[in-house]
């Protein structure tokens, strides 16, 4: 179980370092989303059942469609660059 | 700072609107003094300096040097100051209390109660729920405050008051008739729905509540939405249903918790009753204020998609 | 057993959600009807409170729900917090009557209940980081204020308000996160979340193993916090525009009432968690004091630079923040009282110079900039004379509030000489410079733009003469009592603050 | 000693600093979000694992076991339940924002933003 804490624990650090230097906004969303999923099983294992269900409902549900319909909003949905520009 | 912005916009300004409007090249007017300016400001490596200078870095200077430099430094800046940060973090978490003793000072008489006499004080089997929604319900009550001032707000920012424009923009987001979707959906909203509808009665007996339980039934109304396009899903759930139902929870969740405050601190015996623990129908205002949360959590989620998607219901 | 009157902080608290909660459904006319009933209702009960706490002249704490102390919420109430509250409450209400008329253009028609919400519940979280007792309601609160800023500012939505908007949340957000981990490390020091009982397992805790890095750290971080959201010397850039933008009602809630809720709670975090003697043994003062001296200079030469008035103001707001943390950075009882005495001067003055400033404006064909603004105190007297007395406050002029301030925190410097010398002279300078501002911008809106051309005429159409001139009235009158009576008024802050800790 | 027993800790204060960095200095709108909420969950994780207490259940009472010495510290459960609440609501806020901020100058990047906004405020 530690040993499974740690992994989940370095996944953490790497999907929150990956979401700042990838260039891609919709790969970033979906990092983001799996880093909630992650911690969704961090709070299993901190055996912390109610915030593991929350946060599966909210962090990789709920903020990740608000993202994605922002994305789609902004039209930026298949490839927008990091600053915000859609590739022509 | 201002002067040099001032001087360096009335320089620039004449060509500003083209740029905005992409009949100029950005590149074309970079007058020869604000090289200088820009150059100037990069010395000055505060961070105080650099945030302030934000106004300063258009995109017209992207591809010079000055710029070059002035992001490497940018870049470098934060890297340092992320590391100081991090590392002044760090070598406070190693001196705190060790993690999973039952010695910390967090482990006290307090959770103590919680989970010893939690039961019989408020009928709640999962500690959790009995204690945000009893022991310590101001905050929670705060919590929802804050979900419905945030709802608010997004309907200052995105509500349009006319909708045809709205409408239009919207066809491309929209699903066209897709028959697997349809399918697929209407196999798995009941079962959403009855699925969130479980969590957020369950909330006092095992994990879950009004706020989980909520965001899945809200889900659950987006996917109906998704699939069935805004007409149908206009039949349940429209602007008129969003304000009742929010407004009663919220005011039901307004007035039960401040009877319980009032009662509680003037000690006055409510007698509402907590039932035999381990029933769904146990554990006094639990239930009831869990299933308020449920309804404002879920008609806010749906609202905040349907006002992102098109800026209206 | 309580007392009838001790219902009420928890009643006021209560009855501004309920009333924002019912806006939702409400036209206009009844959601404002209903946000100044309400206020006005919350005035009495806060004058009330304050009464009774003067007569018993003991404080006392409510319990939320039927579990006392560590296990339940509280809110607790001395002589310094209701007589706050009431205060906040008469300059939320002349805020918002004051600034109706540009309420009513500046916004949508079918947005303008969701304002009267949004103000109501505003207010309630100032309410309750008033009186809370507990320092996780606090966060929460604190969040809700963020939100309900953010909403009060970018309803009106033309400009770059929602530019100015999203900076105000980037920066708060920056506070209130490093806020949360603050008073993360206080839990997992002490063990608790209410503040009397934190304050004693801190001290448990430094009595164990001294001042230890966790301890240092946690105090940094929430006076980092919660200084970054109220806008602090290196964190001000975000007022000018966030004050300039918005909707003069916000303005002056936002720069009289919003940033003072956060000082307050800084206040209560110091006085009754940490305790003063440790907060001075922990040099966190001397960071403030630094940047407290900055932010007085940087604001007033920021001020002196702009060309639009509102954007002056919201400059110079950022200068009477450094007053109050240079208060703070005393350590002393005389520096928080002067700190105190200063949040209250700023409340009552900058509202009423946004207000007057607005109405201005308006009578000089809605420009904010000087050379439109020439004359304009002659176009619309009242407003020339809000403006003057709020000015001349500012300076520092006997018998108005801001002069009190300076001589309060003249005299609170001489008990630390090594601050001395440096506060005297900041004190001298910023009264030069804001004397150079302000008069300057008085002397401008008296003196007519072309005595050989007619004046240009402007319609003054809408304009709610006689509400507006009361509003302006209450507000001078208001700055003026609270510099006559300056004594009675330390005196209660004095108590007041000996109640909290 | 401290960074092998706290580890968890560690972690947490790790994840909040490179969220605190993105929010400060990434120069994209929406990853700039995107670092606010990774920041609080550090400090949610940071709570939780206080929380924690090696070879106990979690507070869900069963059994009729009510012995406080069985479960570990509810506390901190309920006060990240009422963090996440908070985080999420200022999200959508955040990207109610960023819709209408992209529709006025078509950009995510700040640092354009701010150079067409004092452009505007000039003409």
């Amino acid at each position: 179980m530690e040993i499974l804490k740690f992994i989940l624990l370095c996944l953490l650090v790497i999907c929150a370092v990956s979401v700042s230097v990838t260039k891609n906004l919709l790969s970033s969303v979906i990092i983001f989303m799996s880093y909630s999923g992650i911690m969704a099983l961090v709070w299993m294992l901190l055996l912390s059942p109610d915030l593991a269900i929350t946060e599966a409902a909210v962090g990789a549900g709920i903020s990740s469609i608000l993202f994605f319909v922002t994305l789609k909003k902004l039209g930026l949905l298949s490839g927008g660059s990091n600053d915000g520009k859609n590739k022509r | 700072m201002a002067r040099i912005r001032d001087n360096y916009e009335r320089s620039a300004a004449y060509r500003a609107e083209k740029v905005i409007k992409g009949e100029a090249e950005p590149l074309d007017f970079l007058p020869e003094e604000d090289r200088t300016t820009e150059d100037k400001l990069t010395i000055e490596k505060t961070v105080k300096e650099s945030e302030s200078e934000l106004s300063l870095s258009p995109e017209t200077l992207t591809e010079t040097v000055e710029f070059k430099l002035y992001s490497r430094i940018y870049k470098a800046l934060s890297v340092v100051v992320c590391i100081i940060f991090i590392t002044s973090l760090v070598i406070t978490a190693i001196h705190l209390p060790s993690l999973g003793s039952d010695l910390n000072p967090a482990n006290n008489e307090v959770p103590e109660r919680y989970v010893e006499k939690g039961v019989e004080e408020t009928g709640a089997i999962n500690t959790v729920a009995g204690m945000i929604l009893d022991y310590r319900a101001f905050d929670t009550f705060g919590e929802s405050c804050v979900l419905f001032a945030a709802v608010i707000c997004v309907l200052i920012l995105l509500k349009e008051s006319d909708l045809s424009a709205a409408e239009h923009s919207d066809r491309q987001n929209e699903p066209k008739n897709d028959g697997i979707l349809k399918a697929a959906a209407s196999i798995l909203f009941p079962v959403i729905i009855i699925f969130g509808f479980y969590v957020i009665l369950n909330g006092h007996l095992s994990a879950g509540g009004g706020f989980s339980g909520g965001a899945i039934l809200g889900s659950g109304m987006i996917l109906y939405l998704l699939a069935f396009g805004f007409e149908k899903a206009h039949k349940l759930f429209n602007y008129k249903t969003f304000a009742v139902t929010v407004c009663s929870a919220q005011i039901f969740y307004c007035i039960a918790k401040g009877f319980s405050f009032f009662t509680g601190a003037n000690e006055i015996e409510t007698h509402i009753p907590l039932g035999n623990p381990g029933d769904i129908l146990s554990s006094g205002l639990i239930l009831p204020l869990n299933i308020c949360v449920g309804l404002v959590v879920a008609y806010t989620i749906y609202t905040f998609y349907v006002m992102f998607r098109r800026g209206g219901f | 057993m309580m007392l009838w009157w001790q219902n009420l902080p928890f009643l006021s608290i209560f009855l501004m959600i309920l009333s924002s909660i019912v806006s939702l459904s409400l036209s206009f006319k009844a959601a404002r009807n209903i946000c100044v009933i309400s206020l006005g209702t919350v005035l009495t009960m806060s004058v009330i409170t304050f009464c009774g706490v003067y007569v018993s002249k003991e404080s006392f704490v409510y319990k939320m729900g039927h579990f006392p102390a560590p296990w339940g919420n509280e809110i607790r109430s001395g002589l310094l917090e209701p007589f706050l509250a009431s205060i906040f409450a008469i300059i939320m209400l002349l805020a918002v009557l004051g600034g109706m008329k540009h309420i009513r253009n500046d916004i949508e028609s079918k947005k303008l209940n969701l304002y009267f919400l949004t103000t109501d519940l505003l207010f309630a979280s100032i309410l309750a980081l008033i009186y809370t007792n507990d320092i996780f309601t606090g966060y929460v609160f604190l969040e809700i204020c963020t939100i309900t800023t953010c909403g009060i500012l970018m309803i009106r939505q033309i400009g770059r308000t929602t530019l100015a908007a999203v900076r105000y949340m980037i920066i708060s957000l920056l506070g209130s996160g490093i806020f949360l981990i603050g008073i993360t490390l206080m839990y997992d020091i002490s063990g608790y979340l209410l503040m009397e009982n934190m304050r004693e397992g801190i001290a448990k805790a430094i009595e164990t193993d001294g001042m230890t890095l966790p301890t240092v750290m946690s105090i940094v971080l929430v006076s980092l916090g919660l200084s970054i959201k109220c806008g602090l010397f290196p964190f001000h850039f975000w007022m000018s525009d966030t004050y300039g933008y918005a909707t003069p009602s916000s303005s002056a809630i936002l720069s009289g009432i919003v940033s003072k809720g956060y000082i307050i709670l800084l206040l209560k975090i110091y006085y009754r968690v940490i305790g003063i003697e440790t907060v001075a043994q922990s040099h966190i003062q001397d960071i403030l004091f630094v940047f407290g001296l900055a932010g007085i200079i940087v604001g007033s030469v920021n001020a002196i630079r702009e060309n639009d008035i509102f954007r002056m103001i919201a400059f110079s707001s950022a200068a009477q923040i450094g007053y109050i943390f240079v208060g703070f950075s005393l350590g002393t009882q005389a520096g928080f009282t002067a700190a105190v005495f200063q949040i209250l001067s700023h409340a009552v003055t900058k509202p009423l110079l946004f207000i007057s400033a607005s109405m201005l404006s308006d009578a000089s064909g809605g420009s904010k900039k000087f050379s439109d603004l020439m004359g304009s105190a002659l176009r619309s007297k009242i407003a020339g004379i809000g403006f003057t007395a709020g000015a001349l406050s500012m300076v520092g002029i006997p018998f108005l509030s801001g002069f009190v301030t300076k001589i309060l925190i003249g005299t609170a410097s001489f008990e630390s000489p090594s601050k001395m010398m440096p506060i005297l002279v900041v004190l001298a300078i910023s009264t030069v410079l804001n004397a150079v501002y302000y008069l300057r911008t008085v002397v401008r809106i008296y003196h007519p733009r072309d005595l050989n051309k007619k004046e240009p005429k402007y319609s003054n159409d809408g304009y709610s003469s006689s509400v507006f001139s009361a509003v302006i009235v209450c507000f001078v009158a208001l700055n003026l009592s609270i510099g006559f009576f300056s004594d009675f008024v330390t005196d209660i802050i004095r108590t007041g603050l000996s109640m909290l800790a | 000693m401290g960074l092998i027993s706290n580890y968890e800790e560690v972690f947490a204060v790790i994840l909040f600093g490179i969220g605190f960095s993105n929010l400060l200095f990434n120069r994209n709108l929406l990853k700039k979000i995107i670092g606010f909420n990774i920041m609080d969950s550090g400090v949610y994780l940071f709570l939780a694992s206080m929380g924690y207490i090696d070879g106990r259940m979690a507070p869900i009472i069963t059994d009729g076991i009510t012995d406080a010495e069985a479960y570990i510290n509810p506390v901190p459960s309920g006060l990240v339940l009422t963090g996440i609440v908070v985080s999420v609501s200022v999200t959508a806020m955040m990207l109610a924002l960023t819709i209408r901020l992209y529709r006025r100058y078509n950009t995510l990047n700040l640092d354009e933003i701010y150079m067409f906004a004092s452009r505007e405020t000039k003409k």
